[in-house]
This record gives C-alpha cells, sequence and structure tokens, in this order.
C-alpha cells in the first residue's frame, strides 16, 4: 500500500486523485458493456418521468393550435462545467426541433451562453434538412439573448409575452433567473416543463411549471425522448454506481463508527 | 448635476421596471429592451478588450513566432465564424468539438474533485454514540445518512421499475428520498424568499435614499 | 471508439454502437407516436407501454396512472382511446366528466346545430376524461405541490388538477368544449402528397395523421391568451400591495428593533473568528463573485468583511470572476480603504475580473505563483486565507474545486441566501473542512456587523426583512384558509 | 478525384472534430489526475482557447442578435420600436467603448442604466415568490404539509423575529438546515455528479457527438 501510493507519488498522482480515478474508471468499460447488452438483449425498463411523457402532449397541443413552442436551454455554456446540463439541453432541443420539422411548428430556441449558439442551430438546421427543408439557418428560430443572465431572463420573459408562444420548454444550467422566466410563463397560462440540477432552483420549479425534471432527470433526456441506446446505457450505468455509492456510504459509515 | 441626473434616470428605469407588477405596458417593454441591448453591447466591448486583447492579439503581435500555439484559437475561433451560415456551417466543426471536448473534460473533473469525492466523503458519518459525540449527534448522523441514501434512490432510472431482488429497498428507500427532498425544498423556499427580499430592499434604499432623500 | 469501416447505409457501427448518422434526426429514428396514424401507432407505442407495464409488476404506488397505462398494450383502437377504456378509479376525470355533461343543457342553440354534436360532447367529455389521465399521471406528491388557479383568474382548462373543473374554469370549459368540432371536420380533409420527395410525402402523412387524429386536450388549450379578469388583477396587486408596504414602512420609520433581537449563527461567528485569528500582515485573496442581482446581498457583506480585514492589517488582494463583480467591488474597497486612510496599492489591490470559466480561479493562483502579480505573492501556499463572495453557487464551485481542492488554502465563504443550500455541505463537511466559515445573505451580513460592533446598512434593512417574511408567512395562511375554504364550499355544494 | 474530395470532406466534418473532441477532452482530463509540468501547460493552454473561442462565439451571437432585430425593423414586425432602442444601445454601448471598458462613457452606463435595470429585474423576485407562495404552498397532502411547515420555519427563522418568537425556532431552522436539508442537497449534488460524468464519459467516448453536423449538402 505504501510502496503503491509512493509510486503514484511519484508519478504526480496524489491519494486523492488516485481515489478520483477508481471512481471514474468503472465507467469507460461499464457504458461498453452496458451498451452491447442492451443492443442485443434489448432495453432496460424505465422508471416513468411524466415531465417526459407529457412534452410530447404539448408539443402537439402547440401544433394544433398553430402557436409556437419555446426552449430554453439555460444559461449555461460548452466549454465550462455546465457542458453536462447543456449537453441534456441539446438532446431536449433535438426531440423538439424534429417534432417541429415534421409538423411545421414554430420553434423559438433561446441561449445565453454564446457557445451554446452555433450548436444549437446546427441541431435544428439539421432536424429541418432530415425532413426535406432547405439547408438554410433561420436566424429567428434559435438566438443568442444576452450573456447576461438576468438580461437573458428579461429578452425571455419579452418573447415570451408577446409571441404566440403556447408551449415553454425550460431544461439546462439556471439560476433565479428560472423563476422570473417561469412565473411570466405561468402568468401567460403556458403549457410549461422544465427543470435543472441546481438543488436551489428546484422547489420554484413546481409552483410554476406543470411538469417537472428534478435534478439528474434532465440527462436522461437522450434516453427517455430519443430513446438512444448510449444515453439507455449511461442511465444503466448510473443505476450501478449509484447502488456502489449508497454501498461505499453505509460501509464508509460502519468504519467511523467503529473507528 | 449630472449626479441628480443620473440618479433620476436610474429611479425612472426602476420604476419602469415595477410597472410591470401593475401590467405588461410599453414602459416595461422599453425598459427591457434597453436592458438586454446594453447587456449584449457591454459583454462584447468586456470580451474584446478583456479576453481577445490581452489574450490573444497581444501575444500573437508582440512575436508571433514564439507565441505561435495561439493561432490554434484562432483558427479555431474564425471557423466557428462559418458557423453564421448555414452551408459552411460543418466549417466550424472542429471548433465545436475542441469546446465540447474540453467542456466534457472539466465537466468531469469538476464533478469528481468538486462534488463526487468530498460528498461522498462527507458522508461518513459516525452513527455510535460513543464516535459522534453524543447521543443527539449521532441521531442526526443517521438521520443524515438515511436521507443522503432516500434521495440517491430516489433517482434510480432503471432499477426497482421491475420486481427483482432490489425493488423493495428501492421503493421504501425512495419514499424516504421523496420526503427528504420536499423537507429540502421547503428549507431552500425560505431562503431564496430571503434573497429576493434583501434585493428588494436594496432598491427601496435606493428609490427613498438615493432618489427620494427620504432616509439617510 | 473504433476505426472499423462501414458501408453506406449502416447507421450505428457494428463494433462499438456508435451513431454513424448525423445528428440531426432521420425521421426514422425519432419517436414521433403521437404524431402518427392512430391505426400504425399501435406497434410505435409499444416501448412505452411495455415500459409502464413493468412498472406495474413491482409499484403499487403509482396505482392510479399504471392501471391507465397498463391496458394500452391490449387495446385495439388508437392508444388514446385504449387509455381512455381505462378510466381512472380516482374521481378527477369523473367529476370533470361530470361537469362537462352538465354543461350540455347550457348550451345556446346556435352551438347545437351540429348533427353529430352528441358524439362530438361525448368525444369532448372523453377529452376531459383523457386529461385526467394525465393529472393521474403526475406523482401524486408533486401534483399537491402545483398551485392551484387563483380565484378569479380565468385560467386555460388545463390539463393540471381536479380542482379546475370546478368553479369559473367550468364556464369555460363548457363554450371551449365547442372548439374540438372544428379539428374534427377537418377530419374529412383528404391527405394528398404534396410532393413528389418522399420527405414532403412524409411530412403530409404526418400532417394528415395530426388532422385525423380525434380531438386531444391540445384543442382544448387551442385558445386565446389568457385575459386576466380585474378580480384577478386586483387580487395580485393586493399581494404586491402588502409586500411593498411591509418593505418600505420599517425603512421611512427608521425602526431599529432587530439589533437587540438576533443571534448570530455559527458559520458567521467561524468566518468572524478566521479572519480575527490572522496574522498581521497576512495575504488574504477576496473574491467578489457577483452581479447587481445579488448586490443587495453581497455589498453589505463584501463591506463589513473587507472592513474588518483592513482593521487587522491584513494585505488584501481581490479579484472578480465577473465583470460587474469588478466593477461593483471597486467601490466598495475604494471607499472601505479610504476610511482606512488607504489608496489602492497600500493596503489593498485588485487584479480586476479574470474570466469566470474554469480557467479563471487556477489562473489567478498560478499567475501569482509563476508570474507573481504582486510583490507579497510567491505562490499559492503565501495565501493565508481565500474570501469567497458567491453571489451564485457555480462560482463557490470553482473556487472549491479549482483552488481550495488542489492547493488546500483556508477558505472562507460569503454567499448570497440562494447559494447557501449548495454551500452548506461543504461546510459542515467535516472530513475535509472546504469551508471553514459561511455567511449568507443579508442576515449574515447584519450578524457580522454585530459582531464587529458596525452598525451598517444590512442591520438597518433587517426589521424590513423580518416584516416581508411574516407578511410572506400570512399570504402562505390566508392562501391555505381560502384553499380550505373552497374546499368545504365544494363539499357543500357538491 | 471526387471520391477523394468527399473524403476529405467527410474527414473534415466528422472525424477530425471527433478525434479533436476525444484528445483534447482526454489530454484535458489527465490535468486533473497528473500533477506534472508539462500536462498542466497544455490543460492550462487549452483553457484559454477555450476562453479565446468563446469569445468569437460571442461575437456570432452578437451578429444574430442584430440580425433578429434588424429584420424585425425592416420588416415592421410587432415590437419594432423596442428592436430599435435595443440595437441602438448595444451600438452606443459598443462604440463608446471602443476605448476600453473602463472608459466614462461604458461606465455611466454601466452604473446608471444597465445596473438598475438589472437590479429591479431580480428585484421582481420578492413580489413573484409572494404571489408563488400564496398559490403554490397548500397543504394538499401530508407530504405538502412537510414542505410548507418548513418553509415557514426557515422564513421565520431566519430573521430576527424568530429569535423573538422563541430559541427554539432558529434552532429548529438551523436543525433543518444542517439535518434533512444538507442531507437531500447531498443527494441530489451526488446525483448530479453521477449524470454529469456519464455525460461526459459519453463525449470522451465519442458515443455523443453534437458537434458533428456532418449531412453532406452536396448530395
Amino acid at each position: 500500500m505504501g510502496f503503491l501510493s509512493e509510486v503514484l507519488g511519484n508519478l504526480g498522482i496524489g491519494e486523492q486523485q488516485a481515489l478520483m480515478f477508481a471512481l471514474l474508471l468503472p465507467f469507460f468499460p461499464l457504458l461498453l458493456i452496458v451498451n452491447r447488452r442492451i443492443r442485443e438483449r434489448g432495453r432496460p425498463p424505465l422508471r416513468p418521468i411524466p415531465g417526459y411523457a407529457e412534452l410530447q402532449e404539448y408539443l402537439g397541443e402547440a401544433t394544433e393550435s398553430g402557436r409556437s413552442a419555446h426552449v430554453s436551454m439555460g444559461t449555461g455554456g460548452i466549454g465550462t462545467g455546465a457542458t453536462a446540463e447543456s449537453l441534456a439541453a441539446l438532446n431536449v432541443l433535438e426531440h423538439v426541433a424534429a417534432q417541429a420539422a415534421a409538423t411545421g411548428l414554430d420553434v423559438v430556441a433561446t441561449v445565453s451562453d454564446p457557445s451554446l449558439w452555433p450548436v444549437a442551430q446546427d441541431v435544428v438546421r439539421e432536424a429541418r434538412v432530415a425532413q426535406g427543408y432547405p439547408e438554410s439557418n433561420d436566424p429567428g428560430c434559435v438566438r443568442f439573448v444576452s450573456s447576461d443572465k438576468v438580461a437573458y431572463a428579461a429578452g425571455v420573459m419579452d418573447i415570451l409575452g408577446h409571441e404566440d408562444v403556447s408551449c415553454n420548454v425550460m431544461v439546462g444550467s439556471f439560476g433565479d433567473e428560472f423563476l422570473l422566466i417561469s412565473e411570466v410563463g405561468a402568468r401567460n397560462g403556458l403549457r410549461q416543463v422544465g427543470g435543472t440540477t441546481s438543488p436551489q432552483i428546484l422547489p420554484f420549479v413546481y409552483p410554476s411549471m406543470d411538469q417537472t425534471l428534478i435534478g439528474e432527470e434532465i440527462f436522461a433526456a437522450g434516453a427517455y425522448l430519443l430513446g438512444k441506446t448510449s444515453h439507455l446505457a449511461s442511465l444503466a450505468v448510473q443505476d450501478w454506481l449509484r447502488s456502489a455509492i449508497i454501498l461505499t456510504i453505509l460501509i464508509g459509515i460502519l468504519v467511523r463508527s467503529l473507528a | 448635476m449630472s449626479e441628480v441626473f443620473a440618479v433620476w434616470i436610474a429611479a425612472i428605469l426602476t420604476l419602469m421596471v415595477y410597472s410591470y407588477l401593475l401590467a405588461d405596458n410599453p414602459l416595461y417593454r422599453l425598459a427591457q429592451h434597453l436592458f438586454v441591448g446594453s447587456s449584449v453591447g457591454y459583454a462584447v466591448v468586456v470580451v474584446v478588450h478583456n479576453v481577445l486583447r490581452p489574450w490573444l492579439f497581444a501575444p500573437l503581435l508582440e512575436d508571433a513566432t514564439a507565441n505561435w500555439p495561439y493561432f490554434l484559437p484562432l483558427l479555431l475561433g474564425l471557423l466557428l465564424l462559418t458557423k453564421a451560415r448555414g452551408s459552411s456551417a460543418w466549417l466550424g466543426n472542429s471548433s465545436l468539438a475542441f469546446l465540447f471536448g474540453v467542456g466534457a473534460a472539466l465537466a468531469i473533473g469538476g464533478a469528481l474533485l468538486g462534488s463526487f469525492l468530498p460528498q461522498i466523503q462527507a458522508s461518513w458519518v459516525s452513527v455510535l454514540p460513543g464516535s459522534a459525540g453524543g447521543g443527539p449527534a449521532a441521531a442526526n448522523n443517521i438521520l443524515l445518512a438515511l436521507g443522503t441514501i432516500g434521495t440517491l434512490s430516489y433517482f434510480y432510472f432503471t432499477m426497482g421499475v421491475r420486481k427483482g431482488p432490489g425493488s423493495g429497498f428501492v421503493r421504501v428507500s425512495s419514499t424516504v428520498g421523496r420526503w427528504v427532498l420536499l423537507i429540502t425544498f421547503g428549507a431552500i423556499f425560505g431562503n431564496r424568499v430571503m434573497a429576493y427580499v434583501s434585493l428588494l430592499i436594496e432598491r427601496i434604499y435606493f428609490l427613498l435614499g438615493d432618489w427620494l432623500g427620504l432616509v439617510g | 471508439m473504433c476505426d472499423t469501416p462501414h458501408p453506406a447505409g449502416i447507421t450505428e457501427c457494428t463494433q462499438c454502437g456508435a451513431r454513424l448518422l448525423p445528428l440531426g434526426v432521420s425521421p426514422s429514428e425519432v419517436p414521433l407516436e403521437p404524431l402518427r396514424p392512430a391505426e400504425q401507432s399501435t406497434p410505435s407505442r409499444e416501448d412505452e407501454g411495455a415500459v409502464v407495464e413493468e412498472s406495474d409488476l413491482g409499484e403499487g404506488e403509482i396505482g392510479e396512472d399504471v392501471g391507465v397505462a397498463e391496458k394500452v398494450g391490449d387495446g385495439t383502437g388508437p392508444p388514446w382511446l385504449r387509455k381512455l377504456e381505462a378510466t381512472p378509479v380516482g374521481g378527477l376525470a369523473e367529476e370533470a366528466a361530470g361537469a362537462e355533461k352538465l354543461e350540455r343543457g347550457e348550451l345556446p342553440d346556435w352551438l347545437e346545430l351540429p348533427p353529430d354534436f352528441d358524439e362530438m360532447l361525448s368525444e369532448a367529455a372523453l377529452i376531459a376524461d383523457e386529461e385526467g389521465v394525465a393529472a393521474a399521471q403526475i406523482p401524486p406528491w408533486l401534483e399537491a405541490l402545483r398551485p392551484e388557479p387563483e380565484e378569479g383568474v380565468e385560467e386555460p382548462a388545463q390539463a393540471a388538477g381536479p380542482t379546475e373543473a370546478a368553479g369559473l374554469l367550468r364556464g369555460i370549459r363548457g363554450t371551449l368544449g365547442i372548439e374540438p368540432i372544428l379539428a374534427i371536420s377537418r377530419r374529412s380533409v383528404p391527405v394528398e402528397p404534396v410532393a413528389p420527395s418522399t420527405a414532403a410525402q412524409e411530412r403530409a402523412e404526418l400532417f394528415g395523421a395530426v388532422v385525423r387524429e380525434p380531438a386531444r386536450p391540445g384543442v382544448m388549450i387551442a385558445q386565446r391568451r389568457r385575459v386576466e379578469t380585474l378580480a384577478a388583477s386586483s387580487a395580485r396587486w393586493m399581494m404586491y400591495l402588502i409586500l411593498a408596504a411591509a418593505a418600505v414602512v420599517p425603512i421611512l420609520l427608521g425602526s431599529r428593533w432587530s439589533e437587540t433581537n438576533m443571534t448570530v449563527t455559527g458559520g458567521t461567528t467561524a468566518m468572524y473568528e478566521a479572519i480575527e485569528g490572522l496574522p498581521q500582515g497576512a495575504v488574504v485573496l477576496v473574491s467578489h463573485d457577483y452581479d447587481p442581482g445579488v448586490a443587495g446581498e453581497m455589498i453589505p457583506q463584501a463591506r463589513v468583511v473587507l472592513n474588518h480585514l483592513l482593521e487587522r492589517g491584513a494585505q488584501v488582494i481581490s479579484v472578480s470572476l465577473t465583470p460587474e463583480g469588478a466593477r461593483l467591488s471597486r467601490r466598495v474597497l475604494d471607499e472601505v480603504g479610504a476610511s482606512h486612510g488607504y489608496a489602492e496599492g497600500e493596503g489593498y489591490q485588485t487584479l480586476g475580473y479574470v474570466v469566470g470559466v474554469e480557467a479563471g480561479p487556477r489562473a489567478v493562483v498560478e499567475a501569482l505563483a509563476t508570474a507573481g502579480w504582486s510583490d507579497l505573492v510567491g505562490g499559492a501556499e503565501d495565501i493565508a486565507l481565500i474570501v469567497e463572495f458567491a453571489g451564485a453557487p457555480e462560482y463557490l464551485r470553482l473556487w472549491l474545486e479549482q483552488v481550495q481542492g488542489p492547493y488546500g488554502i483556508p477558505m472562507v465563504a460569503g454567499v448570497s441566501a440562494t447559494a447557501d443550500p449548495f454551500a452548506r455541505p461543504y461546510y459542515r463537511n467535516e472530513a475535509s473542512r472546504q469551508l471553514m466559515g459561511l455567511m449568507t445573505g443579508l442576515v449574515g451580513a447584519a450578524e457580522y456587523e454585530l459582531l464587529s460592533g458596525e452598525a451598517g446598512p444590512a442591520l438597518a434593512g433587517m426589521d424590513s426583512q423580518s416584516v416581508v417574511h411574516v407578511a410572506i408567512v400570512l399570504l402562505i395562511l390566508v392562501g391555505n384558509v381560502a384553499y380550505f375554504g373552497g374546499r368545504l364550499r365544494g363539499r357543500k355544494s357538491g | 478525384m471526387r471520391r477523394i474530395g468527399r473524403a476529405v470532406s467527410v474527414g473534415l466534418r466528422r472525424s477530425l472534430p471527433m478525434a479533436m473532441a476525444m484528445a483534447i477532452g482526454s489530454l484535458m482530463l489527465l490535468d486533473f489526475f497528473f500533477d506534472e509540468a508539462h500536462i498542466n501547460a497544455l490543460g492550462g493552454f487549452f483553457l484559454e482557447s477555450t476562453v479565446i473561442i468563446v469569445a468569437f462565439a460571442l461575437l456570432l451571437g452578437l451578429l444574430n442578435v442584430l440580425t433578429v432585430h434588424l429584420r424585425r425593423i425592416i420588416k415592421r414586425e410587432g415590437g419594432w420600436i423596442y428592436s430599435i432602442a435595443l440595437v441602438s444601445i448595444a451600438l452606443i454601448v459598443i462604440i463608446a467603448g471602443i476605448p476600453g471598458p473602463e472608459s466614462a462613457g461604458v461606465t455611466w452606463i454601466f452604473d446608471h442604466i444597465q445596473f438598475p435595470l438589472q437590479a429591479a429585474t431580480f428585484s421582481l423576485l420578492a413580489f413573484f415568490v409572494a404571489t408563488a407562495a400564496y398559490r403554490g404552498l397548500r397543504v394538499r397532502s401530508l407530504e405538502a404539509l412537510a414542505f410548507v411547515l418548513t418553509a415557514v420555519i426557515v422564513l421565520i427563522g431566519q430573521v430576527p423575529v424568530g429569535r423573538y418568537l422563541g430559541e427554539f425556532v432558529p434552532a429548529l431552522k438551523d436543525w433543518i438546515l444542517n439535518v434533512p436539508s444538507t442531507a437531500g442537497v447531498r443527494g441530489i449534488i451526488i446525483g448530479v455528479a453521477l449524470g454529469t460524468i456519464a455525460t461526459g464519459v459519453r463525449v470522451l467516448m465519442g458515443f455523443d457527438r453534437p458537434y458533428t453536423s456532418e449531412r453532406d449538402s452536396t448530395q
């Protein structure tokens, strides 16, 4: 043990880093194994998440009413620590854009971090091209509002209040601006689905949203909405590791208590 | 004179925003558009002067041969600009790939180092009165552990859905988690209200003090 | 990822399962269930049905929704109809349907003109049922948290909750129930391929499916924007007025009740002691990571802590991860510095704005270590304490993850109340003691002012804060009284 | 010749970006694990480059803002007058900022226009919260009771009034924040970290490639 830590120390790896490594490593092989297993044996059953089921309905309603859907992709971007949340938002946008392109629904997606704008633009364009639309960017479809979070909220509040939106989807990394936007949505009687990862926003997601996605549920968008195998696999891996963590916590408590 | 004028402008803009409380109205919309516009302009100014100039242009202009690596972000940045047009957008894929690569690593590293590891270690608490430092502390620690485990298992996606060896545990544990989550949300609700009220008080001080001069 | 070569047309790598198609979704990949013609949608629904069915085996507590979805797999009609066959046991949907039927007699004559009106009405009732289904799919504990429509507000008929079938909404639903007629009449429109291209045809078919698909609840909300009644607006104005009065009156009166009635929390005391314990001339890195949105809380905090730091004779290096924070903190610094007779560069200096991505905090510390931005600091180890003012949790996280963790520098934080629940686990964390002290919001600043014996704006605002909190608690009480009153009334009349 | 062109184009569109994301992500990740000078320098350089690329993205964003609003002005779409205000103040700030963000013009606009607007918009939340509390915090079930009670205790316990009611109120508030709330937040944080890591790993393994808009427009 002492020898091992010495070797690691020479490599510039501290105890903390080694522990991190041990926590990270299982993800890679497990993801591959579970991915293959799902492809061979079929999908695992998923706990129902009403937010994703209802999103479908709300989009249908928006289409039928001839009004548009708004997707807020949060105030995080890519190339930062919020990349994972932004990817979840992109998965949701991919789903909404595909639906919209197929049915002629108008979609407005708004971003706050400029790094997310080109990616969102690509996702929407791809969805439209897949349905036979000409390859072009509609500047009004994916909008950069402002990199200032409160200004972003102000801009989105204006869109919700004055453009013919019937459905508001908010997934991504959010701060207090979430409540500003969602309250205006609720006041205008919009159908709202949303969620974020920050614990301090979640209590306010309920009163103003019709359907909520709590915490890590937003990362499941790719599995629930798009049915991607690798995303399903990653949910299964997360569950395996969740069990492992619970076990680790229990063992740690035992050791600490008896020490 | 100009100071008084400035305070008046700020006060009027503040009141324009508050007019939204009565109803959505043109004054409010004007204020919000001004806000969005100025924030975008400000962001551009800051980015050009605080990022692009010192981090990119200065090193390249000073000594391009010594600072040759900076041609990489310059190239990737310029390629990213092709995303403005749909037909040439694929040129910018590499720039986005760069951002996603860095972002993925930062997300993983940050989550491991900042949340995962410390929080797991923090949940290793003693549940025996002897080593925890008294009966109440031990009781709290038991609640802490149960709450953490319960909240964690509330989020199971694929386990406990079908009847199996662990489904009973998941069901019971996620029920505990639901309660803990609700209590947590209640607590956070209280906290957030406090934050918002503080902001309101700050604005009231501005309006009553700086503008009207009613309070010192 | 593997490098296996693939022929064109293969969508996923045979070796590693990676997608080979563009992310832009091709129609075959997207589950567009509700948009397909009802007959064809049976297989596509299978996945969803299977999922729910399986969940049924283990989960007794989701009772209602599972009971509904259970039948999805075995019926023959379109999925939405099959859903309806299993009308939920809960009385909610029945209540809604009942409300729908009651309205029938009240409809004006011109509305009853269509010959197949009965059919439509029953459809409308079914829609109401389906809404009940939708409502039941929400876990009950979430449902319990959903707000109710304000009394007197004409809310759109939402698939939200049981109570909406009562009160004012009844009327709305009665009129709206007619709207499906408009949609249904479109059913007869023949679906023609509008263009030779397959994609266009596919689109046309999908459109046709949408049109053909019998009225879904969506039609119910295809309505004008909600226009608030005067009663509802004035109820809201009343609440706003109460809140504004609660905040303004104590300030105007200049009351000082809080100063004598305040407790100081452990986190603030710990922070005070950490700073009190600094040796003379210790180098302290202060980061101002907030924007004007949280300035109301953060500036009083920064003011009192900086004051204390300069009093202790610490050397303050100030940075900011937000451009606004740099500007806001400069004002505070100059003000506090001047009160101690310092000019910039003597007892404190500012490095300004450092870009607030992960590069930020690390860059600061690494630059201190290598380039030596300051004569005082040779490296990270020379920093005695980091004081972080975090308006949002992500900034605190950056410092903890990128600096405190790797370099092990002691750190205290003043956070906005919003960031507090996020920060608290780090303060509570006895294993690694990531935060030595933690103060929260305007109250934290007031506590600190009390500890350091310098009454300032935070203490002065405390009375307002108290009264507003009491006002909000009263609003919650009134809301509940109204809710239970409404329920009692509903029980009597129903 | 055409095939070569196609291969190059596919390479540029798909293979190169993918290799880049995976390679750079892995190198960057190594920076977290190894405390070695070269890796640290490389990691630092990547971070700087990221900031620079995002700065270019902001220019793209500015372009989008201008396009959307200028189009609205030209077409006289709803709210075009406000768009004029938006575009003109943005341009004024940018022009005033040519000497730098500390220039007098920018400082004035920031202090007297942007700051009050931002603070006022944010403080609307105090009012929104009041109506949300009135509508949203109703005891509709036992679980909702837990939510409402906790919220009320924390609301009261945080301010000096709580102490006036009795020492137990702030004590109870502290207990709630320190025990159940800490447990809940910890559970959420660990769960979110799991999801974040899984998402990041998918990108590093090339399962998720949101950066490849690879559809061939020439086909």
